[in-house]
């Protein structure tokens, strides 16, 4: 009994195609299409100025984004994120501000970042509790934990050379844009390239195989769950740098901004599969809209539905979409 | 089938959110409220004082007499953790070690919201204090839990955001929404000129001050600088980066239209003088705004920013406090025309039940190093 | 196929029976909550030799591998690979030890590709530790070329290729951690006949190559083909070893089923009464295609075929689960169309699945929900369930079946097998339907919870009830069914009457191997 | 209750009265010690007055309690609230509905909100938390969008009567959710329904091959989520006087934290409303508590989140001790 309804080989070239193309082509089509529907309406949108401006002012987002996709391909998912980026950007400011060597306010966040999320990690693994349970609480100890510590007091004359943000390579290449774009790179290359990147992806996709392949899930978990630590808190150094002025207080939902990013960028909530590229471009694509939508003149009050119908969307599309590639696997 | 999808839900999106965005009501400027407005006179002569009202505060019933005795005062201001409501409550604990006979603890919720900001003042209640100082989310919200109060004989004054006035015994108005109004547009037009083009970038539409404030200022322009052009207003919440994003974004859609920034928020306008910092515009784009001296300072010193506006949050707090211990003391009664304010002298009543903190204060290169708020 | 005497000529030189074992178990025993799964089975099996594992479900096959491929941890026992005596604490120690298993339910990536697929875990890496694909890749190729697989390429998503090619990812997979024992869980189970041609080649090449197979199959035609040895097993224990050249297909049925035959509970002759099922060229593809059949009442059918023949799905067809794509289906005359299990419970058609935990059961659940499982519409007025009405239900339901069970509340998980099969049971009967479908109804329970069952469905039978058996134990088919219905490949190819169903004809049938035309086809 | 209570025995596996009553227990402690730090929360007045409090949240976790046992999760029902809030007002002012069909039209709003929830969810197999996520920021974008941000206000009198009034001494809202818990309570221990709820959440598959309506009954749990958040806008508008867009944010923490803290086991297949019912007491008068005593809200924010945590721990492996063997 031949249980697939198609040929095997041909569809799966195609689909091949598909998985490697379909979610960043569209994305990056998207980019365009937007830039030039907007640009049409008011040709400013295209500037380099407003174009770069729209990278620099969210390169974080991207950044987080990274990690973010990594703990969705491995079957789990983070609301803690935005908490945690705001208590990163304190301390690092607070550090600053205290007169601590800027490495030393610049490398404290990261550190702090792989631990919280190693150890929700580890909760998450070897407690066997639900990732969105583990980090709903951790988001409201975080935030609760910021405000009582800090009292909300703003962090201001932070010293010049503290704002990593600023800091433009041969004057010309923005920090941000060259962080938001070798994280993504590099972590694209590792999760292509490395075989604890693969297992991420195995991880997700079928945990019991991953198992058998003499690969630990738990382990695998608690490790994805320190990177999008280390991402988060680049993501938070970015955040904190861009201005002269820290605010001490949790970016309001940034959480969702990220895991829009992730989804729309074409992780499938499925688990298993997806590419960090995807969702930086999805990232940008976010922001570019938020700005078009003003550059329209419509409310930015309806940026949360359009985030919400991108999500809706992207994930009906995927799961249409593997449904039928799976059809062969699924008949058995 | 993907693709198709995607695009159907995204282009669907963008005809709703254009519908909405053509809905908009055109006659007045976006996040102005609807209330009416009585913008000053253009020249700088001071306000033909308005028509005495008679007091329409409200009391609370049988309040224990604690004149001359410590009370114990609670505070709970919009939200906490930003460097606003720390100034006011730096005020507070400031009068309170002066007069000595009041103790105050600041409490309220992380986010300006209303109901939660209704829970912290009835545990307050519940709890039992002898007064309640508040800076309301929402005028009519936030009345029930006041007269509740109010009710059970706990003394109420508000401060920066009014609640409505039966609610309530008092109100510390920092400044005159119309005073607030002439301030911003005045000085917005001394530095771009009478003909230019600027544009908000304000909290949100539904917060009270900011959307009476817009409206006042309306006014007033249309009344006296009738050739200056409102462009646009766009919200940025509490959010100091989303605050810098939508100014950014501002100054790339008009370039040389726009001419002068708004912050309407302590919040809004250091980020929009960093947007304009950041595009280099600080000669060509002015900044007029509401916001804490520390926050602007380094704008201030580099001269990005000629002016910041604002009474001082501290003296807010600190006024507030000494009104309560008057009402307390029996020294401020329904009809009362003036308070005893310590080091800020006396403070006028005025429409009613508000007392006025005096005219706005100009944060500028001199004097803005003496701050530390 | 080929001959014998090709067959062991061309066998003859590397049966290592003289050298040394590659791997050698013994006396291993292992038991679960309820079941003594095995008894003490010593087997060995030399490099390049093919070495079959035969017997009915619940004989212990799958157990066994699980053990030699470390998944379970024997009771007692030795596991020797090339004379060392080795302890298998997880599957990992069992792949370095050289030993890889594919399991029926193939475990790989499907969004991955084939290269990952084959590479996951083990894969080659370059200076940096880095993923080295170009070697990845082309080992891959090597591995295709070194089978002559064509079809397949590196970069192929797992989870778009055919059956036959996934199982060869597999297979690759094994290769690529050069396994020296590979072990093959009815492979051919899911296979169809041009994909089973290709795996008998590679299986084949691999033992030219010294590597040596262990190889579960029902089907006696394969174990012919490629075997060169044969071990039998009943019931968890040893029933006896032959060399293939040695042995008939006769000698090996009559190994798997014994004597049990006649310590079996016989079902009693019934008086038939109406047609009470009937199904008219019923297709639902891929796997049923065109099946009719009657079932009367007081009648027990019994449906035998191998694994993979279409008999669960034909099944769950009638019941509901996957509507038919067209075909009639007549309840006592009367034309219905079943779209859902809601709908076939609601026209009195019962189905006691094959796989009691995930399709019977809600094992965390007591015994008293569990059995008013199916009856609530009618336990219930107003859709609020009558207590009182339930637990008369659920008492009535353990005394009848004689479940042993400390209390209602009692969580199903936690009881025997057979225990938990009575209660599958039981819902469905509180039901009190027309037709009865049971789907391997004493897989994996032990003998005496067996006989219970099997007392019981003549019993049900006498009082009326028409009742539809899959089974792929033969002794249960012939002694309880009073017609036997045999399907292959989604068709029924023989049926027989209650007098004339021999083992071996019905075994034959099943096989598709010499004697498939005894009795008369449909 | 007392049905809900004496029935345990039979009804629900022993383990899960264990927690409960071991639930009971630390709130019975809790509250005693709180009592001694402070007289003032222990009274009658108090307690009515936190039930006044807990009711919009309370409405929205019986429903959840449902949506959890089956194995879902909805976390759009805080943004549900906003929208309903909104198309409360709006049709109100801006449709001119008469204000009790304009209530009517927001629940039913809510209701569809729930049912697109759960279409979605059990036709295009879209896993819950995704949807609702989605749904989250969807719903919230409606509400904002749709209202500008403009507020509606200036109800008439009669409207506050659910939020502010009261009914021999107590809050109308907590007649509400009473009325709501037994109804709830009843529907989840006696009927067939609340039966097959458990049922899909232990085992999906069995629940279909024993002929249980399993997608139905999933998508009527997520439509009643809805509704149910529907119906808490109402109340907190009434009681708040005013309808912002920005109502309800954070709702799904409180809900999701009073319902697995109440015993109900996140990967569904066990909890009782019951168990829900002290969840939601106990973490409303911790707050309470807390800050009658002195604390200070953001610490109590806190001790909730952890007490969310620890309390799905002790579930989890409750849980683990039921599936042995």
């Amino acid at each position: 009994m031949s249980a697939i309804p198609f040929p095997g080989v041909r569809a799966s070239e195609h689909s091949v195609i598909r998985m490697l193309g379909s979610q960043e082509a569209l994305l990056a089509l998207a980019i365009i299409g937007v830039a030039i529907l907007v640009g049409l309406d008011n040709a400013r949108f295209l500037a380099t100025r407003n174009l770069s401006d729209i990278l620099l002012g969210n390169a974080y987002v991207a950044v987080a984004a990274i990690g973010m996709s990594m703990i969705i391909i491995s079957g789990n998912i983070d609301i803690s994120v935005g908490s945690l980026i705001g208590v990163m950007a304190t301390i690092s400011g607070s550090l600053a501000v205290a007169g601590a060597p800027i490495v030393v306010a610049w490398g404290l966040p990261l550190i702090v970042g792989v631990l919280v999320m190693a150890l929700q990690g580890a909760i998450v693994a070897y407690l066997r509790i639900p990732s969105i349970v583990v980090t709903l609480g951790m988001l409201s100890i975080l935030k609760g934990g910021l405000i009582s510590v800090t009292g909300g007091k703003w962090i201001t004359d932070l010293p010049e050379s503290f704002h990593l943000a600023d800091i433009e390579l041969f004057g010309i290449l923005p920090m941000p844009v060259l962080l938001m774009t070798v994280a993504t790179a590099l972590a694209a290359i590792w999760m292509r390239y490395s075989a604890r990147g693969r297992s991420i992806y195995a991880t997700g996709g079928n945990p019991e195989a991953a198992r058998l392949c003499g690969i630990s899930p738990q382990r695998t978990v608690v490790m994805v769950f320190a990177i999008h630590g280390f991402f988060a808190g680049v993501a938070a150094l970015l955040f904190a740098t861009q201005l002269k002025v820290i605010q001490s207080t949790v970016p309001p939902n940034l959480e969702l901004t990220v895991i829009t990013a992730a989804v729309v960028g074409g992780v499938s909530i499925l688990g298993g599969v997806g590419t960090v590229v995807g969702s930086t471009l999805a990232a940008v694509l976010i922001a570019e809209i938020a700005s078009a939508l003003v550059f329209i003149n419509v409310s930015p009050y309806w940026i949360h539905a359009v985030q919400g119908a991108m999500i809706l969307a992207t994930v009906v599309a995927d799961i249409l979409r593997r449904r039928r590639r799976l059809a062969g696997a699924l008949t058995r | 089938m993907k693709l198709r999808l995607l695009t159907t839900v995204m282009t669907g999106i963008f005809g709703l959110s254009l519908a909405a965005g053509a809905a908009k009501a055109a006659d007045k400027w976006d996040g102005a409220d609807d209330l009416p407005t009585s913008p000053l006179a253009c020249d700088a002569s001071p306000a033909a004082a308005p028509s005495p009202k008679p007091y329409d505060g409200g009391q609370p019933t049988g309040a224990a007499d604690k004149s001359g005795k410590p009370i114990t005062v609670v505070d709970v201001p919009k939200l906490i953790g930003i460097g606003y409501f720390n100034a006011t409550s730096k005020g507070m604990q400031d009068a309170a070690k002066e007069l000595g006979n009041v103790k105050i603890t600041t409490d309220g919720p992380t986010e300006a919201k209303i109901d939660e900001q209704i829970k912290f003042i009835d545990n307050y209640i519940t709890r039992g204090v002898d007064g309640v100082l508040f800076a309301a989310n929402d005028p009519v919200a936030i009345a029930p839990v006041l007269k509740k109060a109010l009710s059970k004989g706990i003394h109420v004054v508000g401060y920066d955001a009014n609640s409505t006035p039966d609610a309530r015994e008092w109100f510390v108005n920092q400044a005159q929404f119309n005073g607030i109004g002439k301030a911003l547009i005045d000085s917005m037009a001394k530095e771009i000129g009478e003909d230019k083009g600027f544009a908000i970038v304000t909290s949100t539409f539904t917060t009270p001050n900011q959307a009476r404030w817009i409206a006042e200022m309306q006014a007033y322009a249309a009344k006296c600088h009738p050739k200056m052009k409102w462009l646009e207003t766009v919200e940025a919440q509490e959010d100091n980066v989303l605050s810098f994003n939508q100014a950014t974004t501002l100054i790339n859609k008009y370039g040389d239209k726009l001419s002068g920034l708004f912050g309407m928020t302590s919040v809004a306008t250091p980020a929009s003088a960093e947007a304009v910092t950041k595009a280099n515009l600080c000669s060509k784009v002015a900044v007029v705004g509401l916001a804490t001296p520390n926050a602007m300072k380094p704008y201030v010193t580099k001269d990005c920013v000629k002016s910041v506006v604002l009474w001082n949050p501290v003296d807010l707090g600190y006024a507030a406090t000494y009104v309560m211990r008057a009402v307390v003391d029996g020294k401020l009664k329904a009809g009362g025309t003036s308070v005893d304010a310590g080091k800020l002298g006396k403070l006028n009543v005025v429409n009613g039940s508000e007392i006025l903190l005096g005219s706005p204060f100009i944060f500028t290169k001199a004097n803005v190093k003496d701050f530390d708020f | 196929m080929p001959s014998p005497q090709h067959r062991t000529a061309e066998t003859a030189s590397p049966l290592g029976v003289k050298g040394k074992p590659l791997l050698k178990v013994a006396g291993i025993e292992k038991s679960f909550p309820g079941v003594r799964a095995l008894s003490g089975v010593s087997f060995e099996v030399a490099p390049g030799e093919v070495h079959a594992l035969l017997g009915e479900n619940g004989a212990g096959k799958s157990t066994l591998i699980k053990i030699i491929s470390g998944v379970y941890r024997p009771d007692s026992g030795s596991i020797h690979v090339d004379g060392r005596d080795l302890r298998f604490e997880k599957p990992d120690d069992a792949r370095k030890a050289g030993i890889a298993t594919i399991y029926q339910e193939l475990l790989l990536f499907p969004e991955l590709t084939v290269a990952e697929n084959i590479f996951m875990g083990h894969a080659p890496r370059t200076r940096f530790g880095q993923l080295d694909w170009a070697e990845m890749r082309a080992r891959t190729e090597a591995l295709l070329g070194s089978l002559d697989i064509h079809d397949l390429a590196a970069a192929q998503i797992v989870g778009a290729l055919s059956v036959g090619n996934r199982q060869r990812v597999e297979i690759l997979r094994a290769l690529s951690q050069d396994a020296r024992l590979l072990i093959m869980d009815e492979p051919t189970a899911a296979l169809a006949e041009h994909d089973v041609k290709r795996l008998f080649e590679i299986v084949r090449r691999l033992k030219s190559r010294g590597v040596g197979i262990i190889y579960i199959s029902h089907r006696l035609d394969e174990i012919f083909a490629l075997a060169d040895r044969v071990t039998v097993l009943r019931d968890g224990a040893q029933v006896g070893m032959r060399r293939v050249a040695e042995t008939s297909s006769a000698e090996l049925v009559q190994l798997m089923v014994g004597r049990r035959i006649e310590n079996l509970f016989p079902k009693i002759a019934a008086p038939l009464g109406a047609p009470v099922l009937e199904v008219r060229d019923l297709v639902r593809r891929p796997m049923t295609k065109s099946v009719s059949l009657t079932v009367r009442a007081g009648e027990i059918v019994g449906l035998a075929g191998l694994v993979g023949s279409g008999r669960s799905e034909l099944a769950q067809t009638v019941f509901g689960v996957t509507p038919a794509d067209s075909g009639k289906i007549l309840l006592s005359g009367r034309e219905v169309r079943v779209r859902s299990p809601r709908e076939a419970r609601a026209f009195g058609i019962a189905y006691v699945p094959e796989d009691r935990s995930t399709q019977g059961l809600v094992r965390p659940m007591s015994v008293l929900h569990n059995f008013s499982l199916a009856s609530l519409s009618w336990l219930s007025r107003g859709g609020f369930i009558d207590r009182a009405a339930e637990e008369t239900l659920a008492r009535d339901g353990v005394a009848r079946f004689s479940v042993k069970t400390s209390s209602l509340g009692q969580i199903v998980g936690r009881l025997s097998g057979g225990n938990q099969q009575k209660i599958v049971l039981g819902k469905w009967l509180a039901n009190d339907p027309k037709i009865l479908i049971l789907d391997e109804p004493t897989r994996g329970i032990d003998v005496g919870a067996k006989a219970e069952i099997h007392r019981l469905m003549s019993e049900l039978a006498g009082q009326g009830l028409a009742i539809l058996m899959i089974s792929s134990e033969l002794p249960e088919v012939l002694g309880m069914s009073d017609r036997v219905l045999v399907m292959r490949e989604g068709r029924f190819v023989a049926e027989f009457a209650r007098a004339d169903a021999t083992p071996q004809a019905v075994g034959a049938a099943m096989m598709g191997g010499e004697g498939a035309e005894a009795g008369r086809p449909t | 209750m007392t049905i809900l209570a004496q029935s345990e025995a039979s009804k629900v596996p022993l383990w899960l009265k264990r927690h409960e009553t071991l639930l009971a227990a630390i709130l019975v402690v809790a509250l005693a010690i709180l009592g001694l730090l402070n007289e003032r929360f222990l009274t009658l007045d108090n307690l009515l007055n936190q039930g006044r409090f807990l009711t919009e949240v309370g409405l929205i976790a019986l429903p959840m309690t449902f949506v959890i046992i089956t194995g879902g999760i909805d976390l759009s029902v805080g943004s549900i609230v906003g929208l309903c809030a909104i198309m409360l007002g709006y049709s109100w002012k801006a449709f001119g509905f008469p204000l009790p069909l304009a209530i009517a039209f927001a629940v039913g709003v809510g209701a569809l909100a729930g049912f697109v929830n759960g279409l979605l969810i059990t036709r295009v197999r879209v896993p819950p938390l995704i949807m609702t996520i989605a749904t989250l920021a969807l719903y919230r974008g409606l509400a904002e969008g749709v209202s500008q941000a403009h507020s509606v206000r200036n109800y008439p009198e009669w409207f506050f009567s659910m939020g502010q009034g009261q009914w021999l001494g107590v809050p109308t809202q907590l007649l509400l959710l009473l009325v709501g818990v037994v109804v709830a309570g009843v529907a989840l221990d006696r009927t067939t329904f609340g039966r097959a709820l458990y049922v899909i959440g232990n085992n999906e598959t069995a629940a279909r091959f024993s002929g249980l309506p399993v997608d139905a009954i999933k998508l009527v749990v997520y439509t009643l989520s809805g509704l149910m958040a529907g119906l808490s806008a109402w109340v907190l508008v009434s009681r708040v006087t005013t309808t912002r867009s920005d109502m309800g944010i954070g709702y799904e923490l409180d809900v999701i934290a009073a319902v697995v803290l109440g015993g109900t086991s996140i990967f569904g297949g066990s909890g009782t409303i019951w168990g829900t019912v002290v969840g939601l007491v106990m973490i409303q008068l911790l707050k309470n508590g807390l800050a009658l005593t002195g604390v200070k809200g953001d610490a109590t924010i806190i001790v909730i989140g952890a007490v969310l945590i620890a309390s799905t721990l002790i579930a989890s492996s409750l849980q683990a001790r039921r599936e042995g063997g």
